[in-house]
């Protein structure tokens, strides 16, 4: 531009930071939320480093529980993270424009629980620095690599459909080269979309498919669909009925902390209504699955398949949890209208619905290493070290941080003016 | 062509172009995955000229033949000769990583000094000389007895030992060798020759009856054990383990009596009992070579039924037992205590040996043979140790070899004075070591020149050198040195030949009878004796590696024997308190004694209990509310520690198993961070500490 | 063609082009497996010992356990459930078990640090590729792999009595059972040295079988079929632990005894065991 | 790359695997590319101008864009989805088509709620001015000048501004992109241009200030432009605004006496954010 007159993207005062006209608490408020997470963050980042720097048996995973505390959160993360490709795909790819309200929200939870993921598996892995060799010598019939690769792109995707949130902030706007390139990838945000959706899809997949092939495992093994056990498509079909249930938990947190209407209701139901379909779909799959595994593929291995259940701490009583309390139940609150109106319900089905997914990815990750293989094998627990514990506090930490800074100094959701001039007018 | 910026940009911008279409960046990335292997914390590899060598092991007295693989010199790896006559090309866990020794972290490097009065204990470096000064000014003024202690006699070094204390009017010359000759020396006492030396013919044996010998846990010469049992399906050789816990060796029996804890005497007897009450073996013949009353009188004392009582087997079992012994071609009989648990007493010892003469096995083939006929020309002071009496020693050395069989410090100090001094050869700080005064170290294994005799279980005579593997470090001393500047301190006069002296001797002795073969350890030949040139040639032939080895002496000779054995009181009560056993393995009942590596058998898996656990059946668990891997208190009337639960099935109900092993990562035996579970047994007026009333209760 | 598992001795560059050399002389297939009788074992641990020196592993840290422990070879005692005194107990050494077919660890590798080589069968782990996710871990039924949890530690002098064929791996990467590779390597050079293309089975023999007092393991060619080991699983006694999982390990167990033969079939849980044990 | 790695053979499924894996990534970073090209070419062809109002324009709340023809009365509740571009907008063209005659007010009066809103001028939204200039006795060209001012609703919120800074004489503006800055209490508030040229003088003092515009397009580049009877609707809609914009931000403070306003609000009402008062009222989003 020839004109010289030059903006000056200077904060005068914090508050130059924040979008115009939306409310926000003061420095110091946000500075006393912000400080005990950042704390934890801190607390976090010196048990990863410990991890790093001398090694992993600061953790208490084993040669038995190779797995523990930190793939079980991964596992978690990326089917909650799923909100932000699902809502991509409704918004962009079937136009439900709606979700406009809550797709910003959505990006940052998916780029959290994605970036956090990745983060702990790389202070998970043994050797961090030697990562880059899975594109190097990549084994394609390995589904861990589907799942690097995948997320890898995944995250990138995430990476740039984060970037317009922050450029249009307050100051950062006033920068016309940034707003430009803003303006043009929003354009282009159908076309990540589409490709987010497809990644999702594959690596949402693969990560279940990591158990599911594990031949040497009968309880997670599962006969194969194609190329790719069932546990793929469960793991896909799961993770994207869970996804806007945690997007809606979310928001709802977020306007319990912040005291403020951030997105109108009928969003909120929407987004339920959604996960209920899924969800209900996933529960028929998910016992289907369940019984041709007890009657076929566990026998036909050599494993009844409910001696796996025969212990006191993982009795049958985890799988009937799992589909009916955290499954059945809450999809059938969510698709009743009437049910889904009222707060408690949608909101509380949208906490049942989260819960089955920790709990399966629980299942998936720990249990799947507790039970015995061979004869003389024992059954095993495993409790997490401090150093695990406070590396997945960190994450949390992580995410509370970053989604208070981006809540407070960009635009997550656009409705929010719009409601609390309704609210106040 | 001129030169413009142009061209350059274009050279420049081509050559990059070009640089990523050849194989180097992806060749130099693929490379960089070995780089990163140059990780700091990784060591690197020895590199070096590659070489074999040939030695003994003289961990043990067994002496197993060993091939060295050597970087730069360096042993490595050691294995076993293959076809070995002795060993059969067996070594143990301990032996295949004997080499680990040199290096072992509870090595002393220096001569050391406690000053134990100090409240820290601290050990200060000493020069030889102030030490031996030192020792001899002690010496010369003490009043109660000098002694040595000497683990594993029958060595050059123990000659020297018996040199000097015969030249003090208070010399005491100590063992508490393995005992797994215990049968052997028991029948030694008994019978009238007493200058033969014999031996077990398990090579030719058709049963064999063990009273807790652990047989199969690398007992005597494993490989020897081993070729022999491994055999058994086409040799037919039978073997009944009567013992009260089931041992590997119990496993691996045809027969396993499960007696009773500490009714091994009661089990001989009711054996003995039966064989003369049923006429199982020819009484008149005996009555020729012994006078069996007493054995009789002591095996009728007590009813079958009382028998069955007091072992707590069937007597038909019994029955069936003796009636083997007695129609078996051949059979040997033999005790053996249990690494951990200390010997039997004498009486014990004596009914298990007179098995032997009852069934007549001694000089026959397959029983118990004369491998030697030696004039004893020494008459020795050597004092089994629970023959001393107690408080009576003032100065104790102790030798640097252990015998692989467990010895609890409460045995030594209850012999020693209230003022003594101990000074220690051991080149490790190892549990023993810790209470010495002085640390004298001598080389560690494979650092000097060792004889290695015939082993006291075996049939043949044998002799191997164990030549170094390693430079000896100028701060350690041979103990021959170590006595030489001692005898000078104090005065004596004492002829010490070197090691290598004494082989010539004997390489000369054996060379001039032409009797035996020399096995070449370097090409697996065997070569008879009267082939060799001269002795010169076959002592080379022993350094280069080789094992000379007697042809199997058949000389029949007539004994008579003393069967002094003395009648049980009464019957032994029984309680319904838990007994405590403690159980080790020979291979490992010191720290010092065992490679680090050895951890995979101790720490890293469950394959032997190292030091702090104890087992029990779940029965017992269930009575006092333990359960597995639970942290308990153990109590005896000596003392309690903390112990950790290991359930297992196979234990006797009220027994507690617990193991004398290495505490593998301890660093400071003295004082109160280290607790042994022997210092909770009670040492009987035997010497020996089988059984312990104990009680165990949860933390 | 190239042959990444002689990467275990590539950083000592001296033999690396020994390594090309050897690398263009082919060889004739052979699938080595293994046989060991339960029956002659009496967990002596003289196989652990050996392997451990053999193939530089560490030894234990103060905290290390029978969780986080490097034992290549691993020698389990396991009971009857009997009581005592019908008590009986076997030892089974436990390793690799060089499964043929769809090799769990084999498939699950992200970046193929796990191959299994098509002229030996044998499955090796290159841990110079080695990332350390522990995947192959999880796939592992026989629980045969292990994680480098610390860095390696030997005392100053050990680090000279290291054996110089076999590369101590570094912290964070996962190892297991090779059949020694080190040893194959070294038969390979005599035998390309040699001109022939079979190596001498007399030249390679895995430190374990070396070592074993009671000589209960076998270890060959199971394609030979003039080989020991192809003749002794003949034996009606054979069996092979999870083989219906339909890996096809090369590891075969033998005992006359039935009731180990039935415990070797046995599905999941004993649970009469874990109530001991629990 | 992968042939030289050491044992790497091309299998169907490395091809299958990674030419997937690679046609993704590069269709990521070619939409990054993508958008990196175009945002240049949007500058070179100085379309970023326009795009910087249509964000900020869509940022708006839809109260804010209220089409001028539903200040006429003409529309209902028409909400502008086009940068109050009515050059280009077809229903803007219809609507004047519709338009018999100019719609009868009272243009004359320029005192509307006590602003004083001269009707010989055009009014931009964001309470910016255009007249032209009116060249001395006996001059009859059309030079296409322009001068540019802030109307007295925009002047009276502000009040004195602390710091002002003009758009220099000689550069370029555009039409909707800040053409002043004026900065007080704290609040950056950039004022927008009604129309584009290049600057050819500039000036004011504490209470006008203004720019001395040649104008590209004197037709096409006013149509945007509020005018005549259009004015009056309008200051009475931003008069809403204003209260609303009040209200949220400081609650129970209202525009009671529904009068003028005050030179310097912001002194007499601090508990008020002006800051988001301004913005929204300046079209700032």
């Amino acid at each position: 531009m020839d004109n010289k007159l030059k903006t000056r993207p200077i904060v005068a005062r914090e508050a130059g930071l924040m979008p115009r006209g939306v409310e926000r608490t003061s420095f110091t408020n946000f500075l006393f939320w912000i400080l005990p997470w950042t704390a934890l963050l801190c607390f976090g980042v010196y048990a990863i480093y410990l991890c790093l720097a001398d090694g992993l048996w600061h953790t208490n995973m084993d040669n038995r529980f190779a797995f523990g505390l930190w793939i079980f959160l991964d596992l978690t993360v990326i089917a909650l993270g799923a909100g932000a490709f699902f809502t991509g795909f409704l918004l962009y790819i079937l136009r439900r424009k709606e979700l406009k309200a809550v797709i910003n929200s959505a990006v940052v939870i998916g780029l959290i629980c994605y970036s956090g993921a990745v983060s702990i598996l790389m202070v998970d892995v043994g050797q961090p620095l030697r990562a880059w060799f899975t594109f190097w010598h990549p084994n394609t019939h390995s589904m861990l690599t589907e799942v690097t690769f995948c997320l890898t792109c995944y995250l990138t995707v995430l990476i740039i459909e984060y970037i317009p949130i922050v450029l249009k902030n307050r100051q950062l706007r006033q920068i016309p080269k940034f707003l430009v390139f803003e303006f043009e990838l929003h354009k282009l945000m159908p076309v990540l979309a589409g490709i987010g959706t497809f990644l999702s899809f594959f690596h949402q997949g693969s990560l279940g498919g990591l158990f599911g092939v594990l031949r040497g495992r009968p309880f997670a093994f599962r006969e194969e669909l194609g190329i790719w056990p069932s546990t793929f498509f469960l793991f896909v079909l799961s993770a994207a009925a869970a996804g806007p249930s945690f997007v809606m938990l979310t928001t709802w947190l977020v306007q319990k902390i912040s005291k403020k209407q951030l997105v109108k209701p009928e969003v909120m139901q929407f987004l339920g209504k959604v996960s209920g379909i899924l969800l209900i779909f996933y529960i028929m799959l998910k016992s289907v699955d369940t019984l041709i595994w007890i009657n076929s593929t566990s026998p036909s291995e050599g494993f009844p398949a409910f001696e796996f259940y025969a212990r006191k701490s993982f009795g049958t009583w985890i799988l009937l949890t799992e589909i009916i309390a955290f499954g059945l139940v809450p999809a059938l609150m969510l698709l009743n209208k009437k049910l889904r109106a009222r707060p408690v319900f949608l909101y509380g089905a949208g906490l049942l619905v989260c819960c089955g997914i920790m709990l399966n990815r629980f299942v998936m990750t720990i249990q799947t290493l507790a039970l015995p293989t061979l004869p003389f094998d024992e059954f095993m627990s495993y409790i997490p070290s401090w150093e695990e514990a406070a590396a997945f506090l960190a994450v949390i930490a992580y995410g509370v941080v970053l989604y208070s800074f981006t809540f407070r100094y960009a635009t997550l959701f656009p409705q929010e003016r719009e409601l609390q001039q309704i609210q106040r007018g | 062509m001129n030169i413009t910026r142009r061209n350059i940009l274009k050279l420049i911008g081509g050559s990059a172009v070009g640089f990523f279409l050849t194989p180097l960046p992806y060749k130099v990335l693929d490379d960089s995955s070995i780089w990163t292997q140059n990780w700091s914390l990784t060591p690197p590899l020895p590199q070096g000229p590659v070489s074999i060598k040939y030695s003994n092991c003289t961990l043990c007295a067994a002496g197993c033949g060993v091939k060295a693989k050597c970087v730069n010199g360096i042993p490595c790896q050691l294995i076993g000769i293959p076809r070995h006559p002795i060993d059969n090309g067996a070594l143990c866990a301990r032996g295949l990583a004997g080499h680990h020794l040199v290096n072992h972290p509870l090595r002393v490097a220096l001569p050391q000094k406690f000053l134990h009065k100090s409240p820290d204990s601290a050990m200060e470096p000493i020069s030889f000389q102030t030490a031996v000064n030192e020792i001899a000014s002690q010496i010369q003024k003490s009043n109660g007895a000098i002694a040595v202690f000497d683990q594993q006699p029958g060595r050059i070094t123990s000659e020297i030992y018996f040199e000097f204390l015969n030249q003090l009017s208070n010399g005491i010359y100590a063992t508490h060798p393995s005992r797994e000759d215990a049968t052997l020396s028991t029948l030694h006492e008994m019978i009238d020759k007493n200058n033969a030396k014999l031996g077990y013919d398990f090579e030719n044996t058709q049963l064999i009856v063990s009273f807790g010998a652990p047989l199969l846990d690398d007992w005597g010469i494993p490989g020897r054990m081993r070729k022999i049992f491994g055999k058994r399906k086409e040799s037919g050789l039978k073997l009944i383990q009567i013992e009260s816990c089931q041992s590997r060796t119990a496993l691996q029996s045809d027969v396993w009596l499960p007696i009773k804890p500490d009714t091994e005497y009661f089990a001989a007897l009711a054996i003995a009992n039966v064989l003369i009450k049923e006429n199982l073996v020819l009484l008149a013949a005996l009555r020729q070579i012994t006078d069996f009353e007493k054995l009789k009188h002591a095996a009728l004392q007590f009813t079958p039924a009382q028998y069955s009582e007091i072992t707590g087997i069937d007597f038909s079992i019994i029955r069936q037992t003796a009636n083997k012994l007695a129609q078996s071609k051949s059979a040997i009989v033999l005790s053996g205590p249990n690494p951990g648990a200390g010997p039997f007493n004498n009486e014990t010892e004596k009914a298990i040996a007179s098995l032997n003469i009852l069934i007549g096995s001694i000089g026959t083939d397959g029983g118990i043979v004369i491998r030697d006929l030696q004039k004893e020309n020494k008459n020795h002071i050597a004092r089994n140790w629970n023959a001393i009496q107690d408080h009576s020693i003032e100065v104790l050395f102790i030798d640097s070899v252990d015998s692989g069989y467990a010895l609890p410090w409460n045995l030594i100090e209850r012999k020693l004075q209230p003022q003594h001094t101990i000074i220690s050869l051991s080149p490790y700080l190892n549990e023993i070591a810790a209470h010495a005064d002085y640390i004298l170290p001598s080389p560690a294994p494979y650092e000097s020149l060792v004889e290695v005799p015939a082993h006291v279980t075996s049939n043949v005579n044998s002799f191997s050198v164990a030549v170094p593997l390693f430079a000896k470090p100028e701060t350690v001393i041979e103990p021959e040195n170590l006595f030489k500047l001692i005898t000078q301190s104090v005065g004596m006069q004492l002829e010490i030949p070197t090691t290598e002296e004494a082989v010539k001797q004997k390489a000369e002795k054996i060379f001039s009878t032409k009797r035996g073969s020399v096995f070449s350890y370097s090409d697996g030949t065997t070569k008879p004796v009267s082939e060799f040139l001269s002795a010169d040639d076959l002592c080379k032939k022993l350094f280069e590696g080789a094992a000379w080895s007697d042809k199997p002496n058949n000389s029949h000779h007539p004994f008579r024997f003393t069967l002094n054995i003395a009648a049980p009181k009464n019957v032994p009560k029984t309680t319904n308190s838990l007994v405590l056993i403690p159980q080790g393995w020979k291979v490992a009942v010191s720290s010092s004694s065992i490679s680090p590596i050895l951890s995979k058998l101790f720490q890293e898996s469950e394959l032997r209990e190292n030091a702090g656990t104890i087992s029990i059946n779940p029965e017992t668990a269930t009575r006092y509310r333990l359960r597995s891997n639970d942290t308990a208190l153990l109590e005896t009337e000596e003392g309690k520690m903390n112990v950790r639960v290991k359930l297992n099935t196979s234990i006797q109900p009220g027994v507690i198993l617990a193991s004398v092993g290495p505490a593998l990562n301890e660093t400071n035996f003295s004082d109160a961070t280290y607790n042994d579970v022997l210092s909770l047994c009670t040492i009987s007026d035997h010497g020996t500490w089988r059984i312990t009333q104990a009680k165990v209760s949860k933390i | 063609m190239h042959n990444l598992r002689s990467w275990n001795v590539e950083n000592n560059t001296s033999k690396g082009l020994e390594n090309l050399i050897m690398e263009t002389i082919s060889e004739k297939k052979s699938q080595y497996g293994m046989m060991i009788d339960l029956d002659r074992c009496n967990g002596c641990g003289a196989c652990a010992v050996a392997c451990a020196v053999e193939n530089n592993v560490p030894p234990a840290y103060q905290q290390t356990n029978t969780r986080t422990g490097i034992t290549w070879m691993r020698v389990f005692e396991i009971p009857n459930d009997e009581q005592f005194p019908q008590s009986d107990s076997v030892f089974v050494p436990m390793f690799c078990q060089q499964c043929e077919n769809e090799t769990p660890c084999v498939t699950v590798c992200p970046q193929n640090a796990v191959e299994i080589d098509p002229l030996t069968g044998i499955v090796g782990q290159i841990p110079q590729r080695c990332l350390g996710c522990r995947y192959c871990m999880a796939a592992c039924p026989y629980h045969a792999r292990y994680f480098n949890w610390r860095d390696p530690k030997w005392t100053d002098g050990m680090k000279l009595q290291l054996n110089p064929d076999v590369a101590p791996r570094m912290r964070g990467v996962v190892e297991k059972c090779n059949f020694c590779h080190g040893r194959l390597h070294t038969a390979r050079q005599k035998a390309a040295a040699n001109g022939s293309e079979k190596i001498d089975p007399n030249d390679y023999v895995p430190a374990c079988v070396e070592s074993c007092p009671n000589k209960a393991i076998i270890f060959g060619d199971l394609e030979d079929g003039s080989s020991e080991i192809s003749q002794a699983i003949k034996s009606k006694n054979t069996f092979r632990f999870l083989s219906r999982l339909g890996t096809e390990p090369k590891v075969y167990f033998n005992s006359g005894r039935a009731w180990v033969r039935e415990m070797a079939e046995q599905a999941l849980t004993r649970t009469k065991k874990e109530e001991i044990y629990g | 790359m992968f042939p030289f790695v050491y044992e790497f053979h091309w299998t169907p499924g490395h091809i299958i695997f990674l030419g997937v894996f690679f046609s993704v990534f590069g269709m990521i970073i070619v939409t990054l590319i993508n958008a990196m090209l175009r945002s240049r070419k949007d500058f070179r062809f100085k379309k970023a101008g326009a795009i910087l109002w249509k964000t900020d324009f869509e940022d708006l709340p839809k109260f804010a864009r209220a089409c001028r023809h539903e200040f006429t009365g003409e529309a209902e509740h028409r909400v502008c989805d086009n940068g109050f571009n009515c050059g280009t907008c077809e229903a803007h063209q219809t609507f004047l088509a519709q338009q018999k005659a100019e719609i009868n007010s009272d243009i004359s009066q320029s005192d509307i709620f006590g602003f004083t809103m001269p009707p010989d001028r055009m009014y931009h939204r964001g309470h910016t001015w255009v007249k032209k200039m009116e060249h001395g006795a006996g001059s009859d060209t059309d030079d296409g000048t322009y001068i540019v001012g802030i109307d007295d609703f925009g002047n009276r919120l502000i009040g004195k501004p602390e710091r002002v800074s003009l758009s220099e004489i000689g550069s370029r503006i555009e039409a909707n992109t800040a053409g002043f800055i004026f900065e007080k209490a704290g609040a950056h508030l950039r004022i927008l241009s009604p129309i584009s040229g290049e600057v050819i003088e500039h000036g004011g003092n504490d209470k006008e200030w203004y720019l001395k515009v040649k104008a590209d397009d004197s037709t096409n580049g006013m149509a945007h432009l509020l005018r005549g009877a259009e004015i009056r609707p309008w200051i009475t809609r931003e008069m809403e605004r204003l209260q609303m914009s009040l209200a949220t931000s400081k609650i129970g403070f209202t525009l009671a006496d529904g009068g003028e306003l005050l030179p310097d609000m912001n002194r007499h009402y601090p508990n008020v954010d002006w800051d988001a008062v301004w913005g929204e009222m300046f079209l700032e989003a």
